[in-house]
Formats: C-alpha cells, structure tokens, sequence
C-alpha cells in the first residue's frame, strides 16, 4: 500500500490540455497553458489567488470556452466543450463556493448526481409505474453506498441547508461521486476547512482515488496538504503556468517560491511546511 | 400468527441446535436486523442458518479445529455474529474482544487463548491485527467483513468475507455431511465461548462458560419475563463484554427473537427510535445520559410547556411508580396520570425510543434512586439485575412488581446464595464458569473450598429475600465495635444527591463514622442564586451555613435510610465536613477515573480528620493546590465541622 | 403617406406616455433592484388624488380659480407620494433587503393590490376627469408638404413637451445632485453604497419619491387624454415591454423602448389589426419585447448578464 | 404529542421512499379522505358546495400545477390565467365540435391544448431569466386574452362572446347537482395531486428544485436546462389547463375571456405564495385562504350589524390581499405550508423545544 503500488496503477494519458487561452473581454485570465493528466492519478493545480485556477477548471468541464487551445479526453479532441458533454464524459466537478441545491436533502442532492443514468420517462415517473419506481429504488442504493463511504449516514434526510459548511463540502463531493466520473474536478475542496476537516476530506479524497480508481484534478489554495496527496503539481500564477511536477520537483523550483513569496510569507510557510505529512493522508495509507 | 414462547423444545442444549431448531420452526422471521444502507436489511433464520453452514465450512477449511480459539473483534455486526455461532457450529470456541481496546491488549489475548483465526470488522481492526502478528505465532488468518480502505493490502494472511463464504461452498461439495457431523459433536458441556474481563487487577482472565450454562440463564429468564420470539432488541454495546452478549447473542439463540444492529455508533440514538426495542439493556451510565439530554432539552421549552412538564413529572413521581409496582392508586390520580400519558409520558418515551419496553434491565453499578424512579415514574419497566461473567450474567434480578432502588431483587431459579462471616456473597449456580482459562490459581481463588464461587461484593440478603449489595468486599471495614462499615456505599448514597459531588467516609476501626464533603459548584451554586445567596468562588460558597444546613439534609436523610438498615444502622454519619477545596486528580486526591483515594486524603487532610474525631466545630487549614497551568498555590481556610442528625434503629418498626 | 406619418406620429405620442411610465419602472429598479409592479397603480392613485382634490379644494376653501385648484392639488398628489414613499421603504423595504428579485416583485404586487384599493376606496371609483388646461384643439402642420397636412394633436405635443422636459430634470438630477449621484453609486452597487455611508433607506424613500412624482406627471398626462379610472392601473402594465426593451437599468433605454413600442402599436393597430380582428395593440408590444428579449436577454442598453461559478 | 414511532422502522426502500412514512400521518390522511368522499357530501349544503368547496378544490387544482412551475423549477410566471382559458376553451371546442367525446377526454385535452401554449411560451425561459421572464408570462396572458375575445373561431361564432356548456353528464350520471360535481372535482384534484407529488418526488422533481436552487451546478452535473424547464412549462400548464376546464365546466357554467383575466393569474400566484412556494400541501392552503378571505370580508361586518357595498368590499379585499402578500413574503416567505410543518415538527418532537 505504499507510493510505489500507486505508481503502478497509474496508467496512461486520459486528459490533456493543449495550450490553453481564455479572456474575459480583454482581460486575460489563461494564456497558453498545457498540461497532462494520466490515468487514475491525483492532479493537483495550485497557485495565488487570481492564478486562473478556477477559469482552468471552468474551461475543463465546459463552462466556459477558451478562444484558443483544444482538450484531448480520453483520445478525443475538442476545440469547444458543454457541461451537459463534459458530463456525459464523465467529467465531474466540485464547487469553490458549495453550489449544492439548498432546498434539497443530502439524499436528493446526490440523487441529483444520478439523472444522467435515470431513463425513466415523464408518464412513468408521474404514475410512479413498477419501472419508475425500481429505477428509483435502484439508483437509491448507489446513492447509500455513496452516503455510506463519505459518513453522512446521520444527515441522510437533512436539508442540505442546515449542514455545517465542512458537510456540506462533503455532500458536494458525494454528488460529484454519484456521477461515478472517470475524471473528478475538486475546486479548492479544502477552502475554509479547519486543519481536522481538511484531514478528514484528504483522507476521503485518497480513498476515492484508491476504492474507485477515479483520476482527479484538485485545485488547492493550501499547499501542505496538496503536496501530500498529489502526485503531480501544475503551478498557475497571473494564468501562467510556472510549474509542473511531482511535489517534491515543484516545491524545489525558485520561480514557485517567489510566486507564493509574492502573495506573502505565509504562503511559504505552507510550502516549506508541506514536506512535514497529513495525518490524515497517512492515515489512509500513504 | 400469536406470539410463541421459545419454541425450541429442551432437546436443543446446545447454540448450534438451537440455530438448526429456529431455522426449521421459524425460517420466515426475522433474526437479525441490520441498518445499514439507510434501511434495516433483514436476515432471516433460514438465511443465517445458510450464512453459517457456508461460514462453518469456510473456517473448516482454513483448519478451524474442534476446541480451538476464534476470536471476533468489532462493533455489533451481522457477520461478526455469524461468526461467532460458524465457530461453535465447528465445536470451536469463539473469543470477542473489544473493538477499542490497543493493539498491544489484543495481543495478550491472541496470545493466550494461542487464536489462529481472527474475524475482524473492518480495516481498523486488520491493522491492529498486522501489527501485533509478530507476537503471536498462532495467528494465521485475519478475516473481514468490510472491505472499506483494505482493497490494496496485499497480505497472505487476509480474506475477505466472501472468500471464506468461497471457500466454504467448496468445502461443502467436498465433505457434504461435513456441518451436521461438527453439530452433533458439540456437546452442552462443551465450551461455548470464552469473555475476557477487562482485568481491573493484574492481566485479564479468559472466563470459559459452557453452552449448557449460558442457555440455561437465558431460558431462566425468558420463563421468568415471558419473552417471546416478537421481542426486539438493540445491540448498542460491546459483543466482547457478556451483558450484551447475553441479551443479542445468547437469549437470540434460545428465545428466537431479533437483534438489531444499529447503523453506526454515531447513530445509535436514531437507530433505537426506529426499533423501538421492546427488551432493553443499558448500564446507569447510559440511562443518565439519556436523563440529562432531557433535561437539558427542556431547559429551552417556553414556561409553559415546562410548567406542564415539571407538573406532569412531580406527578409522576407521586403515582407513576405505585401504578408501576400495580399498588393501589386514587381514581382521580389515575385519570391525572393517564392524561399526562398523552401530554409528557408517551411522548417522552417515544423520543427515548422506548415505547415498546416490556422488559428494561440496568446493572453494573449502583444506580442512583431518582434516576431509577425517573424511568420506572414514566412507565418504563426498569429492572436491576446482578451478576458478572462468570456467572453468565443472570444471578439476582427484580421480579415485576417488587422493584425497589436499593436491592438487586432475589436470586433467580436454580441459583443459591450464602453470605460468608466476611460479609462476601457467595453463590452456586447453573450459569457458573467451567474455570479461568489456564490460570488454575485464579480459578481456585475464586471458588471455596466447598465449591461456592466468591462474588468479591459484600451484602446481604434483606427479610424479603432481596439481595443487597454494599460494597466490594473488600473495601468493607468495621467500626471500632465491630459493626459494619461500607464506606463506598455511603459515599454513594450521598453522591446520589445532585448538590454533593465527592464524599470521603472514614470510620475503619474508629467509634464512629464521619464524611468530608464535595459540594457540587454548579447544582449549589445555581441553588444558591435562586434563594439570593451571594458567593465568591468554591470555598466561600461551600462555607455557607445555609450551604451547610442544605447537605445537613441530605446526610440526614442518607443516616434514615442507613437506620431502616439493620446491618448498616450503626454506620451512621455522625459529623460532617464540606471541603474547602474541591477534590482533583492534578492534587492526586482522585485517580484518573475520579475514584476517591481514601487513604491519601485521609493522610493529607490529617489535621481535619483529627478535628472531627476531636469534636471541634471548626479548623483552620492550609492546603497545597496545584493550578492548570501547573503553578502551585495554598489555600488557606477554617473549615466548620457539623453534627449531623442520626436516627435510632428502633425508628425502623416505627415507620 | 400623410397618413402614415399621422399614425407615426400618434405612435410617437402615445409612446411618451409609456416612457413616463416606463421611467419609474426604470428609476426604482435602478436604485433598489426592484422591479415595481405598483407603478400602474400609483399613476392610478396619482391621478385619482389629484383628479378629485382639484375638484374639491375649490369647494372647500372656497375659491374659484382653476390654476390654483390643480397647483394645490398638484401639491397635495406630491405629500401623498411622499407619503407613500415613506411608507413602502418603511413597511416593506426596510424588511426585505437582500431578498431575491423575484420576492420583491411580487411584494410590489402586493402593493400594487393595496394601492388599488386604497385609491378606490378613498377617491371612489368612477370615472373622473382631470383638466389642467391643455390645449385640446388640433392643428396642422407641414400644410406646404402634404396637401392637407397632418393632423397633430396639441395635447400630445404639450405631453411629449412634459415628458422631454421631464427626462432631462431628471437626467439633470442624476448627474449633477449629490443625492442623484449616491442614487447611481447605490445602484451599481449595494454594499459599496453603503459602505461609503449611504443610508439605503433615504435612498429608496427618495426613489420612490421621485417614481411617484413621474407617475403623477403620468397620471396627469394620461388622464386628462382619457380620464381618470381603473383602468389606469392595468393599462399601466402595457408599459412593461418598454423596459424589457429598453433594458430595466437604463433611462434612455426607457425613453428610446416606450417610443418603439408606441410606434410599434399604431402601426400594427393601423396596418396589421384589420386582418385579425383589431385590439392586437394589447399584446403586441408584449411579443414584440419577447421576439426581442429572445436575442437580446438584457434589453437594448441593459447590462450584460454574466454568472461565474 | 401524537406521534410514536417507534417501531415504524423501515426495511425496503420502498417502504422508506412512501409519501407517508409515519403511521400517524397514514392515518391523518385517511381520515381526511373518507372525510372529503363521504362524510362532506351527506352534511354538506348545495350552497357551501358551490360556492366554497368546489371553487377550492379547482382553484387548489390551479395552483398545484403554478407551484410546479415556480416553487419547485424557480420559473415564475404571470400569465397562469391564460393556461387555464386555454384549457376551458380548448376543452368547450372539442365538446362543441365532436359532441359524442366524454367530459374525461375533453377536460385532458383541453390540458394538453394548454400544455402546447405552455411550452411556447416557456421558450423564452430558455434565455431570459427572473423578472424579464415574469412579464415575458405576462405576453401570454394579454395575447391569449385577445385570441379568445377577439377570433370568433374560438367562440364558434357566439355572436355575444360568451361560450355556455350544455347539462353534463358522464357515465350515464347527471352532472348538475352540485354533490355530483364536488365528487367529480374531488376525485380529478386528487389523482391529479398525486401524480403531482410522484413526479416532484422523483427524478423529474430533483431536476427541476436543481434548476430551481443553482442552475450552473444543475448543468454541470449534466441536467439539461430546456429539458428541466420546459417539462415543468409543460406539466404545469396541463395541470392548470385541466382546472381552468374544470373551472369553466363545473363551476361557472358559462364565461367569456374576462373570468380568465390578469387578476386571476395574480390570484393564482399569491395563492402559491401565501400557501408557501414548493409545497403542493401549500397550494391547498393557499386556495383555502383565497377563497375564504371574500367570505369572511363580506360576512364579518354584516355580524357587526355594518353592511358594505359590494365594490367597497371588493376594494377592502384588494387592500388587505394585498397587505397579506407584503405581510407572508416578509414574516414567512414559506408560507402557510411551513408554518404547518413546524407545527407538525413540534409534535414529532414534543414535549422537547427542539
């Protein structure tokens, strides 16, 4: 269970990112970026705030359209993507700041995960018809296992409302899972977390890699815990890339550190720190 | 169809026959409930038979013996519990431990009991198991039932459940009549499973019981409280420690009901209002728990609600138990309490999940009168029972009817009580232990010469019969003229009452007995505002008359009960204290467990010790105290000594 | 071809009475993000008030001069705006900041409801004439150009007049007031306004103020055109696709939408109606905004709309 | 206080996914039911039947299929009463035009004919959003007003405008005694609100509330904005096409464009509003409460021995639904359905506060 065996499983290249321009009427916000991700690895883009980090995910999964640059998905070329293709790619996301359906239970807000696999048309549904229902039910139990592995038993029929934020990143995380992706985009999944909360969501995000073979690209603000659970590092500054590579290479290299020197000390500290391991990464077997 | 008594006939004496009996005479009714996957996934006893032969097959083939040692570590799981009756199936002896405890105490016990097999619940587990296999050269085969985080382990030694279930379907095809033959083999003088007590004292002893004595507690008591194959029962507690095991495990198997597996410990309090169990076990501490949830909820309810509340309880108090105990009760009070059935009980109940109670037991330590009568006053049938592993659990349990607070009620069918000169109980009974596992010495300590076994508690059977439990033998002294002295009862007693939150008795060889006293800061100091009493801080607080007149009370009271007591009458409290400062761990006055450490407070607290006995009414004392952020400082104080009032034993056929 | 200038003309008229209307819409969604329903209706009150006060001032002060009555009852329209003004912010508002659009929409319709009421129940509810003296005859023009000329009613100059000069006081306010001002800073941007110490809540009162004079002008325009009931309210709605058109944060926008639509209306009415049955100038402006809305969802000088994740 | 659930534990999902979970709540139902079916139609007079009940019960109808739309797909709309004149109308042509069709089959039809002028009016929603979209709704209700007042067609020529239904009857049973039409009405308004909440409770359901709650996540996760929207244009607008039927058949009689006007369309809405937004329970409570404010507007003040006029009173009734409006959407933007819940949670969870 050791960094070697992860290394084995990681495969070849299922996603790449061809120089890669995006702007907002003038304003530049990507400008020629290109970077890989291989199968079943753990991606991780970092970078200063306003890097782009987020404008990079948007493009990957279709939310917004670059004006130069093509995505390569599992040996597919595509100049424009759509979220309801990416999607149907198996391309699934988390959100920055949580866009789950508030007036939605946890349970339905992962169900929602599952409509692309719901084939059951309007009639049955309306008259709740054996299919409809052994569909729903169906679907319910993958939704449960779901429920199961993220530890959100006790909130099952809870308003996703009422959850504390730490929750509700997970229900986030739980309705991108119920997509079963081959590719999980995680924006800044971490974002306001206490140190315990940002153990436990690493943990969960390694078993995810692990249980499910899933290849994840992660955008993180807090660097500690990224090196610790990713395999390779892309490094955004001003929509640059000025850096790619495994943690260790990444944490090395001087035009990284005076990008985050840039943004203030304590974003070197966190570099610096990152060499010292999670817990809650080693905890799940790394 | 109506409920039926236990319907396996008295053929089945042992825990494989009874599997096979249940599986023919009810294969369609639930035995196990699990919830997981957000419903309750019912097994039937058709399908755990099923489950176990494959089981019993599997483990054949990892060279599970007769007589050989299986240990099961987790929390209450469906598998963990096929295992355990797979083992027995086998004539093998199945070993649970308790899911919390260190890799390093599992150790001792893989070691000792020389397990080969291990079934484990979940990664957690394996890993303790990997860690400590070194030491244990016995230990082959780690098996577990969920696969969560092990999918990348790679070592020779695990097998998942449903490979072992593999296994055994082609053990089976090879040796077909392989499963009845181990069933027919077992006998009741078998060994059924092995519990380790958790060993307050040295290393912990493996307690061997044998099929015959746990199925014989278990049918005792399902004559005694009727249980039939409709009761419910949640298992919210430890497997490894017996009083679970007895009442999920065993009783399952010979009354043929269903246990529920709750879904995780996190939502066990869900999970039993759900079930709605009608058998019910849980230990004081469980129970005051539950009261002070109550408590505290009701804190926020408008004043009209507690207004009706604090009226319906106080009425409760006054009635609900008599109409509990069936004893005579006005016709207006009835009609009150049913109404306040409709308004306060039922509700109250339904939110603790206990509705359906028909049966509710508490044992393991002393329970505190007023959270004894709280459940019995809301029309839960709350019940202490007393016993320990070695005796299988069952020895004394209170019959409906005639429950009171400060017994354990009478020895249950087949089970003799003597009380030695050392006032130690001593009993012989069906449900005995065969021995402590290779540890002859124990076992001889624990049995009299003439075969009796020494429970270690000191009491007494009362006029109606009714054992009463003092104290841990031996932790009983004497008074200078040779009457009984239990110190740790009175400090109990006392300790019952919300105000007093420590008491020191001493006494041992004196003429008389006096307590220094703890008050509790936030109960007196909240009793103390409400009557407008100003006060800065512990010690000044606890020099108040008032406050010594209000535990004056409470001594008094605890001296009346003492006096009814015809043993206990001449223990007395005659003179109290209340500290001036509160007993802590950090100034080594308690151990870690706030168990008071009577020899070095009576040293420390010389002087005051002496003052008492002297007879003063006051004494000036300087104590040394250590502070949270470790700085030392004195306290120095005159602390006031108080009479406190006694009653005459005579006073018993008074009242 | 007279003709049709005729009709583009009236089309031009009738639009600068949507345009009035269509500028309170404008000026209230600006400031508060809200988009008020109750316009129509306080035109209605607007005119009802200042129909009847100029019908009893008279008889209870006991004077004869028509000017007068109609300036006082002009005065008294403008408290009751104020007024009303007060009492939104202070009852409704206040109690509703941060909510979605959708929820203060539909709190205008209540307000809308209430006024309607109100207004009926106070000034009663028949038809009512309001005259300020402007001049009704018709005259012609351009008789050089066309034999016969146009046909151009004065009154409708008189209202394009008012409405023009209208616009420009308020463009006027806006750009050169310091409350105007803190108006356009409030509706670029709610916390930013406040942090830099605007009171929210005079702003609005002064909003609404200033909506409910515009729907008085309204009012008057309109209702001395066709007098003064019920309808008034409703007929208000007809305004809508003019700030749909013009876009919902823009004045010009107002302007140039209520003149498209007014012209647009004649000349369907004149050209188009005969061939299904006439009335279509109920609707039409109404699918002319939508067909529109379809490639412009902002309207023609709303801001662009654009949702980040 | 009436709630014990113990024991009500759930061993299938099918059991734990019922619109009903709780016993008590099973019961409550039937009750109410049998109620509604038996015991209403026995004690209940002519009078209260077609003025009050039959009334609610369509108007219910109506706002169920708007709170579809704008409580649970976040799509609001103004034009609620055009739906229902389709659905009248469409429903009358059919019966004038091939008299041998059953009332049933003309009251669906009129739904789907509704459903058609749903979508395309919905189409906008594609595009526009919130408050554009609110008077986009709006453009349906003034042009559908000017079809039917002025293309005779619709009206199959009635020289004065107004379209009258003949005696109905179905299965052979006379349908002008106002028990016979209550039970009718009552029977179509509960298959109805059921298939309602089996679709809000399933798949469709979690689409629209996604749309509803976070559109981009909603098509992140691959959930297709036309479709989500336009199915709820669609079932909303059958729904309310079929009680605007039911509303000219059962309980007017006879009518003309103006008994589908604006106002209507607002009456709708503030009955979802009030009656609480995304919860079919709240459109019943919603008509209860629209309905019964005139009556008890008319009738309090003859109690106090003070008659009104009608337009007073009518004024009276703007003025305070007006002031209710404001009121709900400031104290309890959920409405009377969340009130009702937590009154219900209080129960399940009394004697405790919380």
């Amino acid at each position: 269970m050791a960094q070697g065996e992860r290394t084995d499983r990681v495969g070849g290249v299922l996603l790449d990112m061809q120089n890669i321009s995006l702007s907002f009427g003038g304003v530049k916000a990507l400008t020629d970026i290109s970077f890989d991700v291989r199968e079943h690895e753990i991606r991780a883009i970092i970078g200063p705030n306003g890097a782009g980090k987020s404008s990079m995910l948007n493009v990957l999964n279709g939310v917004y359209t670059p004006q130069q640059g093509s995505i390569v998905f599992d040996g597919q070329r595509y100049t424009r993507m759509n979220p309801r293709r990416a999607a149907e790619m198996g391309i699934a996301r988390t959100f920055q700041n949580l866009a789950l359906f508030k007036g939605m239970s946890v349970l339905d807000n992962i169900m929602t995960g599952r409509n692309l696999r719901m084939k059951q048309g309007l009639l049955a549904q309306a008259l709740r018809l054996g299919p409809a229902e052994r569909e729903e039910i169906a679907h319910r139990e993958v939704v449960e296992n779901i429920i199961d592995f993220l530890e959100l038993q006790a909130w099952r029929k809870t308003p996703v409302g009422r959850l504390p934020y730490g929750l509700q990143k997970r229900v986030d995380l739980g309705r991108a899972l119920a997509m079963e992706p081959r590719l999980l985009l995680l924006d800044e999944p971490m974002a306001g977390m206490n140190m315990e909360e940002k153990q436990d969501m690493s943990r969960y995000i390694l078993d995810v890699n692990d249980e499910f073979g899933t290849t994840i690209v992660l955008i993180e603000h807090d660097m500690g815990v990224v090196m610790d659970i990713s395999d390779r590092v892309v490094v955004l500054d001003y929509g640059r890339k000025i850096g790619d590579g495994t943690p260790d290479e990444v944490r090395s290299n001087p035009e990284v550190i005076r990008a985050y020197l840039g943004v203030g000390g304590e974003m070197v500290d966190a570099a610096l720190a990152a060499a010292g391991s999670v817990p809650g990464a080693a905890a799940a077997g790394r | 169809m109506a409920p039926s008594r236990s319907a396996a006939p008295a053929a089945a004496q042992t825990f494989p026959a009874l599997l096979l009996e249940h599986a023919r005479l009810r294969p369609d009714k639930p035995a196990i409930r699990e919830k997981d996957l957000g419903i309750w996934q019912t097994l039937t006893w058709r399908q755990v038979a099923e489950a176990v032969r494959a089981t019993t097959h599997g483990l054949a083939a990892l060279g599970v013996r007769r007589g050989e040692h299986v240990a099961v570590v987790g929390e209450n799981r469906p598998r963990l519990y096929m295992a355990m009756m797979a083992a027995q199936c086998l004539g093998a002896i199945p070993v649970p431990l308790y899911q919390d405890a260190i890799a390093q105490e599992m150790a001792f016990v893989l070691r000792d009991a020389e397990i080969g097999v291990v079934v484990a619940e979940d990664q957690e587990q394996v890993d303790k198991m990997l860690e400590v296999r070194g030491e244990c050269p016995a230990l082959r085969h780690v098996i577990y039932d969920d696969p969560r985080g092990l999918r990348h382990y790679r070592d020779q030694a695990l097998l998942s459940w449903d490979e072992l279930e593999a296994l055994g379907t082609r053990h089976a095809q090879a040796e077909p009549g392989f499963f009845q033959d181990c069933v027919d083999a077992v006998s009741p003088q078998d060994t059924a499973a092995m519990f380790y007590t958790s060993g307050t004292t040295g290393t912990p002893k493996g307690v061997v019981l044998t099929h015959a004595a746990l199925i014989d507690r278990a049918r005792v008591i399902e004559r005694m409280e009727c249980l039939t194959d409709r009761e419910d029962v949640l298992a919210y507690l430890p497997p490894a420690w017996i009083g679970q095991n007895m009442f999920s495990y065993t009783q399952l198997l010979v009354t043929g009901f269903t246990v529920n597996h709750p879904e995780s410990p996190a939502t066990v309090e869900i999970d039993m209002r759900d079930i709605g169990p009608t058998y019910y076990f849980a230990p004081p501490r469980v129970l005051e728990g539950l009261l002070t949830r109550v408590t505290i909820r009701m804190e926020d309810a408008g004043w009209i609600k507690r207004r009706l509340f604090d009226s319906c309880m106080a009425l409760a108090r006054r009635v609900g138990v008599r109409l509990m105990d069936g004893e005579p009760v006005g016709l207006l009070d009835r009609a009150l309490y049913a109404l306040g059935d409709v308004l306060i009980y039922g509700p109250l109940r339904n939110a603790l999940g206990m509705s359906r109670v028909r049966v509710a037991y508490t044992a393991g330590e002393a329970i505190g009168p007023d959270l004894f009568a709280f459940y019995r006053s809301i029309g839960i049938n709350l019940k202490q029972l007393y016993g320990s592993t070695e005796t299988s659990v069952f020895v004394c349990v209170q019959p409906d009817g005639k429950v009171r607070a400060d017994t354990v009620g009478p020895p249950v069918e087949g089970v003799q009580i003597r009380v030695a000169d050392s006032g130690e109980i001593q009993l012989k009974s069906p449900g005995l232990f065969k021995e402590y596992y290779r540890n002859p010495e124990a076992t001889q300590a624990a049995l009299t010469e003439d075969g009796w076994f020494r429970t270690g508690d000191a009491g007494y059977l009362d006029e109606e019969g009714h054992l009463r439990i003092i104290d841990r033998a031996k932790d009983v002294g004497r008074l200078a003229d040779g009457s009984l002295f239990a110190p740790k009862y009175i400090e109990n007693k006392l300790k019952f009452f919300p105000y007093i939150k420590e008491a020191v008795a001493f006494g041992a060889g004196r003429s008389e007995v006096c307590v220094f006293v703890n008050i509790d800061l936030e109960a007196v100091g909240d009793w103390a505002e409400r009557r407008g009493l100003p006060y800065a801080g512990y010690t000044d607080l606890a020099s108040k008359p008032e406050v010594y007149a209000l535990i004056g009370q409470c001594i008094e009271q605890v001296n009346a009960d003492l006096a009814r007591d015809p043993k206990l009458c001449g223990s007395q409290m005659r003179r109290y204290l209340v500290l001036h400062k509160e007993l802590d761990p950090d100034d080594d006055e308690l151990t870690r467990t706030r168990k008071v450490r009577r020899a070095f407070i009576a040293a420390k607290y010389d002087t005051l010790v002496q003052a008492m006995y002297e007879g003063r009414d006051s004494q000036y004392v300087e104590t040394e105290v250590k502070y949270e952020d470790g700085r030392r400082g004195v306290i120095r104080a005159t602390v006031a000594i108080a009479d406190a009032r006694v009653f005459a034993p005579a006073l018993r056929e008074a009242a | 071809m007279g003709f049709f200038l005729e009709t583009l003309f009236g089309g031009l008229m009738s639009g600068t009475l949507y345009a009035l209307i269509g500028l309170g819409f404008v000026l209230i969604f600006k400031a508060s993000g809200v988009f008020n329903f109750a316009q129509g209706a306080m035109v209605l009150v607007a005119a009802l008030s200042m129909a009847r006060f100029s019908e009893w001032l008279p008889g209870w002060l006991g004077f004869e001069s028509k000017l007068l009555a109609n300036v006082l009852a002009f005065a008294v329209t403008a408290g009751l705006m104020w007024l009303l003004a007060l009492a939104v912010e202070r009852f409704v508002l206040r109690h509703l900041v941060n909510q979605e659009a959708t929820t203060l929409l539909m709190a205008t319709l209540g307000i809308s409801y209430f006024l309607d009421g109100l207004g009926q129940i106070a000034f009663g509810s028949s038809v009512y004439s309001i005259d300020v003296g402007m001049p009704k005859d018709p005259v012609f023009i351009l008789e050089s150009v066309f034999e016969g000329g146009l046909l151009i009613n004065l009154e409708d100059l008189t209202a394009a007049a008012v409405a023009a000069a209208l616009v420009a006081g308020l463009a006027a306010f806006f750009q050169f007031t310091s409350t105007g001002r803190a108006l356009r800073a409030v509706a670029d941007d709610h916390q930013a306004a406040q942090s830099i110490g605007i009171a929210l809540n005079r702003i609005w009162v002064i909003v609404w103020l200033v909506a409910g004079l515009v729907a008085l002008v309204a009012g008057i325009v309109w209702g001395s055109k066709f007098g003064v009931q019920f309808t008034l309210s409703t007929a208000a709605l007809r305004a809508l696709p003019v700030v749909i058109l013009g876009g919902l944060t823009s004045v010009p926008g107002a302007i140039v939408g209520g003149l498209i639509i007014g012209v647009g209306e004649k000349l369907s009415e004149v050209y188009l109606g005969p061939l299904v049955g006439g009335g279509i100038e109920i609707w039409f402006a109404y699918v002319l905004a939508l067909m529109f809305l379809l490639f412009r969802p902002q309207g023609l000088f709303g801001e662009r709309i654009i949702d980040r994740v | 206080m009436f709630y014990r659930e113990n024991g009500q534990f759930k061993t299938s999902y099918r059991d734990d996914q019922q619109i009903f979970p709780i016993r008590q709540d099973r019961i409550f139902m039937a009750l109410l039911l049998a109620a509604a079916f038996i015991a209403v139609p026995l004690l209940a007079s002519d009078y209260l039947l077609r003025a009050l009940l039959i009334p609610f019960l369509i108007l219910s109808l109506a706002a169920v299929g708007l709170n579809i739309l704008v409580g649970y797909c976040g799509q609001i709309s103004l034009g609620t009463g055009a739906f229902m004149a389709v659905g009248a109308y469409a429903a009358w042509n059919f019966g004038v035009r091939i008299p041998e069709l059953p009332l049933l089959v003309q009251f669906l039809l009129g739904g789907a004919c509704a459903t058609v002028v749903g979508v395309i009016f919905g189409i906008p929603s594609l595009r526009i959003r919130g408050l554009y979209l609110a008077v986009a709704t709006l453009a349906a209700q003034f042009f559908v007003d000017w079809a039917f007042l002025r293309i005779p067609f619709f009206t199959n020529y009635s020289p004065s405008g107004s379209v009258a239904v003949p005696p109905l009857s179905m299965f052979g049973i006379s349908l002008q005694g106002a028990t016979a039409r209550y039970l009718l009405v009552l029977s179509i308004v509960v298959v109805f609100t059921l298939v309602a909440k089996n679709l809000v409770r399933g798949a469709i359901g979690r689409q629209w509330m996604a749309i509803r709650d976070m559109d981009v996540a909603a098509a992140v996760i691959g959930i297709r904005p036309m479709y989500a929207k336009l199915t709820a244009f669609a079932v909303s607008s059958f729904i309310v096409g079929v009680a605007g039927a039911l509303w000219g058949f059962l309980h007017l009689g006879s009518w003309e464009p103006l008994a589908f006007d604006l106002g209507r369309s607002f009456q709708l809405l503030f009955m979802v509003i009030i009656g609480g937004l995304g919860s079919l329970l709240g459109s019943f409570f919603g008509a209860a409460f629209i309905v019964l404010v005139p009556v008890f507007l008319t009738n309090v003040p003859h109690w106090f021995g003070l008659p009104l006029s009608v337009d007073t009173a009518a004024h009276i009734e703007h003025m305070v639904f007006g002031a209710l409006i404001v009121f709900f959407l400031i104290a309890e933007p959920h409405g009377l359905a969340r009130l009702w819940s937590i009154g219900k949670e209080k129960l399940r969870i009394w004697p405790f506060p919380h």
